[in-house]
């Protein structure tokens, strides 16, 4: 039932890497995931045998390119339970899936004086195109509060959602790892009219993703968080949604029909993927979504859960109120992120000292500067984990966090 | 050569040279344009219907071989025929083309009633089947002829 | 002088590729190129020993992640001879470099009966998404004629650049091969008081670039085109104009700061790369350059004008008027793209005959519609070669159409 | 650890713990915030400036050992300086951090004619070199004031 870690690590190049002497404890992976040997050889292989640009040739490379595109596509398809392929679009990141929507969804649907809502807990790739769009149109927007308790304040929410065009949100916090309650919210903002976007940048590498269940009209993730490479993202929509959006880039593979005077959008998913896509990326995306199937997503759950119990309580053994370990404490109610302040040590500091044992963790305000305003903090530290991560890797952590108190707080 | 060769059969290069049913119809016949965004075939099917029937059908536009020989083999089948008729007759022809159009495209197989059709000269176009890329060559003036009938219908409902 | 081809040939997986008994026969890089060795292998060199997100980690893996990213910064700004590492933007293709001017400069300077000039032989990118800004904004746009010699006419330049504000076109065409006068036609926008930007897509892979010496605002190009990796391309501009622009894509990285109430943009270049970038495809593009640079873009272009003019030559002698090759006659004239149309035979139906002997060349109207318009075609077969290509390439395709014609005209 | 003992001088730790001239000035002082868009380090600098001299100087905001340490030195030393004189003391110190940051940012590296410059305190931030992230961290509250004496001496022209 448990995952083989140790087997595990074998299949990560990267985590063979000794540097003075000392082997990598990678825990940034709520920044981006590192990659298996199956994602990396599927780039390589693409590009060593069957570089062509894609939908455009006649000859056997290109046939074989598309295919390789169009079964990536497949697989993202099945991966989030979509309805249809058409609905899966490939972008190069989840910020520019969000951006997407904001300028051609938004920008359609929303006019001065309609109102969004976002939440406190939002990554800035959920923050700054409505910000864009605010002021292009000046529309309202709306905060759902955050909770002492990591979890998302719900008390005025039907307040907030009342009169409502959209409501975009994270299923879980880059920062807190809390994960929200989509299916809820999402029920509830239908209800009252609103569309739902849902940031699933750091749910699809921790949880079963299943757009119908958990009923959203626009999702979005990245695929450097899911294993597969960095320069590409998903955006998933509703088919009769992105049917009635306007185009987003213009050129090729999104047209059907060029003159002078105009032109007409090609079917969907092309319409919005204008320009030469990234072929091995998606081969890459495709190859990484292989693995976590055979795995199951299920078993990178469970195994999160009991690694992420365990950190919870060593941490607070060990350090006890030296260290204030943010979002809620209940390891099912969490992914696997473990953001935290440590007394009289910066963040900053933290990460640079751990990093002397080649312990890899981020320190700042994750991209989430708002939240950092409500915990009151400029930065926190945060470690978090993977299915490749087991309980060693939090003992590492544990050994450099008493290095840390030792150059700070050596009494 | 051999795959080549059962790809351009004699016939199908015989539409192509010589199509049939060339040109176009004037008001109120129906006018309907396809585009294959991939190769730049565009195809403009002309349909004169009455009383449900294709009384005549012209078609205009340009492109390969395969959509050209499809679309004059396709007018030579529909012509005369009620829509019905026409529609078993797409139908059965999708059928032969769709094995492969599934996979790359998502759609769903359409659901296999109608083999018993006899699709005559066109069955030299099977061998597009084995040339994912060139069975949208073959489809286009079919697609294009169900949409212009879809139109046609709509308004007259 | 010359170039040694066979030993380049070696350094391409893909070319060693061999189907059913015939070795490759690549004629598509004005396509796609193929990548060499060790573009691939920086990419996945990246992956295995130093995959990380970058300006983020205080640990050593992100800064060497860092250190890629931008050290392929400073390989691109030398290649081009940009002024400043600054000017120099990734994102993921050319067509996104176009849109990202049309969105911002474009959507702040243009308005209401503003002008700006393309010409007839653009390729869709640098099109369509003028025309979606037309739509919005009710911009006119002129059109430069393409003339019989495949020339773009300048006889009316004066008249059309008169009172417009932007002159967007490519140096060289996807289709004609042909080279356009950019540095005059610069100078002229320039003198007019319109800004120029310069679709460098397939001008890059094939000559020196310097855009001090084009005289541009702006220059856009893509990678994979340059035996770079798919998913990223470049987006040049002077410093001051891409800093007075507002911000493209909204999210990470390119923020200063973000409150619930608004956001500040990032500096330079920063301030238009919006969520997590492309670092291994950053790799594979400073591989690509390095491997450029180390052959001599002077020798990349002397060895295709030998080439081109050698096809031009034994094209017309095999095939007399049955072969209509469009563009410039003179192969000092163009680069190494041949696009033609051959009696009886369909281009589509060309291409599908010339895959079956494992030669790849492109058939359609290669996102350039208004072009085949002027041409008076619905598509033209194009083969297009590049450094990896040599004589006997040209021999083979010649070969292959002569069995086209066997089967198109067979008498 | 050598390293790090190189970085984490008691000096450093000292001033980070107990920061000099920690606080704000009210009006007319100038006011002047600095980002460090990586970590969340933010510094507000307030200056009182006088005849062309640094009257009193204050440092607002949070961030890591380095760049509060940095802060506070920096207020020691240019507390009392003439605006020409504080000038000199910048530049001294970016020279001694430049060296990394040239290549990581692409800036031209600033003229050595401030060599003989004595820093104090601020050589404990030598260590910070081997560092080439940290650079930005101790530049921060620099950077800020050299933006904030540009301001005030702009907008007094
Ligand atoms: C002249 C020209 N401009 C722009 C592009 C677009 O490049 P990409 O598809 O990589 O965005 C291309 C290539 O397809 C081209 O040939
Ligand atoms: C919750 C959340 N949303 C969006 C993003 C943006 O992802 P990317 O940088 O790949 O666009 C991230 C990661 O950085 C994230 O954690």
């Amino acid at each position: 039932m448990n995952l083989d870690v140790n087997r595990i690590k074998q299949d990560f190049p990267v985590l063979q890497r000794v540097i003075n002497g000392k082997s990598l404890v990678y825990l940034d992976s709520a920044n981006t995931s590192q990659k298996p040997d199956s994602v990396i050889s599927a780039m390589g292989d693409y590009y060593n045998n069957s570089n062509a640009n894609v939908h455009r040739g006649s000859y056997q490379l290109a046939n074989e390119a598309t295919a390789i595109l169009e079964s990536a596509r497949d697989k993202v398809a099945g991966f989030i339970n979509a309805n249809n392929r058409q609905e899966v679009i490939f972008v190069k990141n989840a910020t520019e899936a969000i951006n997407l929507v904001s300028n051609t969804w938004g920008r359609v649907n929303l006019n001065q004086g309609d109102v969004i809502v976002l939440t406190e807990l939002e990554h800035h790739a959920n923050i700054v195109p409505w910000h864009m769009l605010a002021k292009e149109k000046e529309i309202e927007i709306r905060w759902v509060k955050v909770g002492d308790d990591g979890h998302l304040d719900l008390s005025n929410f039907d307040t907030l959602i009342d009169g409502a065009k959209l409501l975009s949100f994270a299923a879980m916090s880059n920062v807190l790892g809390t994960f929200t309650p989509v299916k809820e919210m999402s029920e509830r903002a239908h209800t009252a009219g609103a569309k739902v976007l849902i940031d699933a940048s750091q749910y699809t590498p921790h949880s079963q993703t299943d757009v119908q269940e958990l009923g959203a009209d626009f999702l979005t993730f990245t695929g450097h968080k899911l294993l597969g490479p960095m320069g590409i993202g998903v955006l998933w929509g509703k088919e009769e949604i992105l049917d009635a959006m306007p185009p987003f880039l213009g050129g090729g593979e999104m047209i059907l029909n060029v003159t002078k005077e105009g032109f007409s959008t090609n079917d969907l998913p092309w319409k919005f993927e204008a320009g030469t896509p990234m072929v091995a990326e998606a081969a890459g995306l495709g190859a990484a979504i292989d693995y976590l199937n055979e795995i199951g997503m299920d078993k990178v759950r469970s195994h999160e859960i009991s690694l992420m119990d365990y950190a919870l309580t060593k941490l607070q053994n060990d350090f006890g109120d030296s260290i204030t370990i943010y979002g809620p404490k209940d390891a099912t109610e969490r992914g696997g992120v473990l953001s935290f302040s440590f007394e009289g040590a910066h963040p900053h500091d933290i990460a640079q000292i751990l990093d002397e044992d080649n312990i890899c963790i981020r320190a700042g305000h994750h991209c989430a500067k708002p939240l950092m305003q409500v915990l009151g903090v400029g930065a926190t530290s945060r470690a978090s984990a993977y299915l490749y991560n087991d309980e060693s890797d939090i003992d590492v952590l544990a050994e450099g966090l008493r290095k840390v108190r030792d150059i700070f707080n050596p009494n | 050569m051999a795959a080549l060769d059962d790809l351009y059969k004699e016939i199908i290069l015989d539409h192509y040279r010589s199509p049939r049913n060339q040109g176009e119809l004037d008001h109120p016949a129906h006018r309907c344009e396809g585009f294959n965004p991939l190769c730049g075939d565009e195809v403009i099917v002309y349909v004169a219907l009455n009383d449900g029937k294709i009384d005549d059908i012209k078609i205009g536009g340009q492109g390969c071989s395969i959509s050209q020989a499809s679309a004059s083999m396709m007018t030579e089948i529909v012509k005369g025929k009620s829509i019905e008729e026409a529609e078993l007759v797409i139908h059965a022809f999708k059928e032969m083309m769709d094995i492969y159009e599934t996979e790359l495209s998502g759609n769903k197989k359409i659901e296999s009633t109608v083999s018993d059709i006899d699709l005559g000269d066109l069955e030299a176009l099977q061998g597009v089947v084995k040339y994912p890329v060139r069975i949208k060559c073959a489809t286009l003036a079919w697609n294009t002829l169900t949409q212009s009938i879809d139109e046609v219908t709509n308004t007259s409902l």
